[in-house]
């Protein structure tokens, strides 16, 4: 026999009214939990994108003038040769061309910045990961560099980003281990609310089954009792994230090719991304919750 | 219709609710169950209908032997047999035409077909005037005129109805009576636990007495003792 | 004892229950209310211990309004009327045994009262064997006796019994029945509602009929119809 | 007629193990939020410590060697009057005795370090507030200071500490609201695990009210029951809040004199009005979620 969708949605809408005070706890932990996880993810790309420029122990970046000359380049490109030079360890040569590709890829969706920033904007620049360790000396050979003629400025990280990612990263696992306490508890409430929804409904479950009703017109409207319960937990939630990578975008630092971070950007591919997840996730605790509900208390 | 073969059902612990009881009651039988408060009539009726199973001995209904059955098709064993229950088992939540009519939504009937049998079913036990009423809304006599207005409205094979006139005036409990004999005409088994000498007394029917779990009379058109 | 004075109750809506209602109880008095189902008896009852108020008219206990009774005095007035349901009313989480000493433990009675009282009056509606039995453990019967332990466990003035033998066969219903009496005679007041023809009939006492809410006889010694 | 504390103790045990999945939920979001709440407070405290030097748009400070010379002290507070030099806006002299002082306020709960510091080990040192605003101005004038003779060092605050400060405010408030949101999940969650417990026993209440129980003996088990879940909830959220204060205190920086920030340091007086504040809150949300359900749903 199938089981008619009218009658689900009528018992689950019946259910969910009779159990509001908790139903509407369980969607708020859903929701804060998610949003705890989303935001977490969120900020982290962020962060990624904004120090995407760092990785591989560069500690500064030599920025020529746009119209810096062949020689000029030539010279300080010898001057950072690890060949020659033996406080440098390596050192990557960032032209036009790729300096673009990189500022397109972090800034894709930003079309306005995109269409006002052409190639030939680009400046060149050297990214140097030294061989020495100390701060000092590293600075020196860096300050030693913006005198050199041709070169517009040099950006250190001083590890500063490095301490900006480690942060970062702390921050993030923190929210994402309290995002995970909650989400067990949120899990647990869906159970409980579907638990409380069939306790309630008790005598009526134990009629059905005298009157001979199958197992899954039974069970079936708590499963989506729970999954319902998921769901609308997980769309606050993803607003809130989706406000959190708007805020992110248009409040995140300076927004250009030189400076020491690339500003905290967030694309709107990954904010849909973790939104989707974040969905998904909802819908799983929800039906994982009830599905425990059902199997362990309805003796059916 | 319902064959028993030596029937035993011990409750955890000691309680020993019935005692190698056999009996075979054929299609469109009248069978009172009677005996003294704690006998085993409402074990008996809960066996039938797999709410218990039994500690040993076999039951057939309608020719299978319901100790095979798997789980899953129970709730098809139990649209053959209505059931009226002393302690009624109404939904509190739902008026009296929900109640009898959540009989037959369970089991998926249209619903037009609800929309003609519930009210026909409220009118001959005289539920008409209290179709929108909530059953703690309802005398214990109406209470019970209800559960039995469920057990009927999808047309079971068999009827059990376990005190179904405990809780009504005698004349009340005669037009109940009226109503299970006129089922009974229709072709459907009626088993029927009760205290009611009088009733047991006028109608005349097979009698099954029961007495610490053992049956210790049948008896075809017999008497309340 | 008790004292209706005109005494009408209208529930919501249109349905009335009790129409106009006098009638002057003793104490020590021994009453079968009696009438068909949905006659207004059990509405009676409650609105005896007040769980009910009437829409019109005064109602007296033990010489007071208990219509003008402040809401936090009526437990104290409840403790003085015990009451067996005719839904038993039992709690289904606790044995026979807490059950009934709960109604002791309610009203702060010290644990040695409880410990000699619950067992002797499990002992009188003989459940001696049940005390650890769960409810749904019990057959109807059984509750129907232990919902009577409970009410009497804790003497109270006046015993409001609905069909305290809905359930029971006819001998254990006499034995109810000789219950009642003995503590009736202890002087308690009974008022009980009634299907039972033969024990009305029997037991000769005072009998007020109902019909549709109204008081149509009252008579001393009479006979159920 | 007195209710008997051991009834009222037996009945709520018997409550709280039957609604145990939901006492489990309400406990955890008290936890949560409420260890949200601490950590929000503890991480505010700890970073005001770590900053406190740099109140008042003090941008940068020189330390003088512990053996300066009075003449050497002389020469830097005249390179530094503000009368003198219109680049200063404001200096403040910290002799021995005042950091001694302000060393021991920030690690009075650190008896090690207070132990084996003496007075005499403090570096004097002068606050700067410049009148100029541009950062590469400010960074000569402090780097021209560090060759005069007796100057140990000049940490510059760069403006990185006002960031860090308003970071570390955004954070706790972020922090805050989530726990504030939490908290009103937890008071619901409470409310409605009481009225759940009370939905269990609606029968039993009936009967209770039918043999003649007063009112407050119903009510008072349920107002335990939920005055119980919150306290216990506080508990968990009181451990994780004094371990996040050990934390901060055992890995907060350099605990030194001579550092921009002064490491992050709660003390353990703060850390327990922290906790005491919490145990309050989770028994307050417990006893108002109870009251609420006692008052709206029990009708007695
Ligand atoms: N679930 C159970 N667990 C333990 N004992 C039970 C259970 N159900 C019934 N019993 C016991 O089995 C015996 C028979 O009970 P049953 O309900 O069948 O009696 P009955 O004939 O219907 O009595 P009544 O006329 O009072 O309804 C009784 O002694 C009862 O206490
Ligand atoms: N709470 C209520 N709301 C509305 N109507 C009610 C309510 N309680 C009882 N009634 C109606 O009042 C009338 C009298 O009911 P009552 O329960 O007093 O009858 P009774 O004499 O006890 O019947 P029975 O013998 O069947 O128990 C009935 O028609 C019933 O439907
Ligand atoms: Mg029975
Ligand atoms: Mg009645």
């Amino acid at each position: 026999m199938a089981i008619k969708l009218d009658y689900v949605a009528r018992e689950t809408a019946h259910s969910l009214r009779r159990n509001f005070t908790l139903s509407i706890a369980s969607m708020v932990t859903v929701a804060v939990s998610l949003a705890l996880v989303g935001s977490a993810f969120v900020v982290r790309a962020a962060v990624q994108h904004s120090t995407a420029r760092w990785t591989g122990d560069v500690q500064f970046i030599v920025f020529m003038k746009p119209d810096a000359s062949e020689a000029q380049i030539g010279a300080v490109r010898n001057a950072l040769d690890p060949a020659k030079n033996n406080q440098v360890a390596k050192v990557v040569f960032f032209d036009k061309a790729r300096a673009y590709k990189e500022f397109r890829e972090v800034f894709r969706d930003d079309p306005v910045l995109l269409s006002t920033s052409r190639q030939s904007d680009m400046p060149t620049s050297f990214r140097v990961k030294p061989a020495i360790k100390n701060a000092e000396l590293i600075n020196q050979m860096g300050q030693q560099l913006k005198q050199a003629p041709g070169v517009y400025t040099v950006e250190f990280a001083y590890d500063t980003v490095k301490q900006i990612e480690r942060v970062s990263k702390l921050v993030s696992t923190v929210i994402l281990a309290t995002a995970l306490f909650l989400l067990a508890a949120a899990g647990l409430l869906i159970l409980n609310s579907i638990r409380m929804a069939m306790f309630a409904r008790r005598r009526e479950i134990e009629v059905m089954k005298l009157v001979g009703a199958t197992n899954w017109f039974i069970r079936v409207p708590f499963m989506f009792e729970g999954l319902i319960q998921g769901l609308v937990g997980a769309l606050p939630a993803s607003v809130a994230v989706w406000f959190l990578g708007t805020r992110i975008n248009h409040s995140g630092g300076t927004r250009s090719s030189v400076a020491i971070l690339q500003g905290l950007y967030v694309s709107s591919g990954e904010v849909w991304a973790v939104i989707f997840a974040m969905i998904v996730i909802g819908c799983l605790v929800g039906v994982i919750g009830s599905a425990v509900a059902v199997t362990r208390f309805l003796d059916v | 219709m319902i064959k028993l073969e030596s029937v035993s059902k011990t409750y955890k612990g000691e309680v020993s609710a019935l005692e190698d009881a056999s009996a075979d009651i054929a299609k469109g039988e009248f069978v009172f169950l009677v005996g003294p408060s704690g006998s085993g009539k409402s074990t008996l009726i809960r066996l039938l209908n797999k709410s218990e199973t039994p500690t040993s001995g076999t039951i057939y209904v309608a020719g299978k032997d319901i100790g095979e059955l798997s789980s899953w098709k129970v709730p098809f064993l139990r649209r053959n047999i209505g059931c009226v229950f002393q302690d009624f088992k109404l939904l509190n939540s739902r008026t009296v035409y929900e109640n009898v009519a959540f009989a037959l939504e369970v089991i998926g009937r249209p619903k037009h077909v609800i929309e003609t049998q519930v009210p026909a079913i409220l009118e001959l036990v005289g539920l008409a005037k209290k179709t929108d009423n909530m059953p703690h809304e309802l005398s214990g006599g109406e209470q019970q005129r209800v559960s039995i207005a469920r057990a009927f409205v999808n047309r079971p094979l068999i009827l059990l109805a376990d005190e179904p006139t405990g809780n009504l005036d005698p004349n009340t409990s005669v037009g109940i009576m009226r109503l299970l004999d006129r089922i009974n005409r229709t072709g459907t088994t009626v088993v029927m636990a009760t205290h009611d000498r009088a009733i047991v007394d006028t109608m005349r029917r097979r009698v099954i007495e029961l007495d610490h779990g053992r049956i210790i009379r049948d008896q075809a058109r017999g008497v309340y003792e």
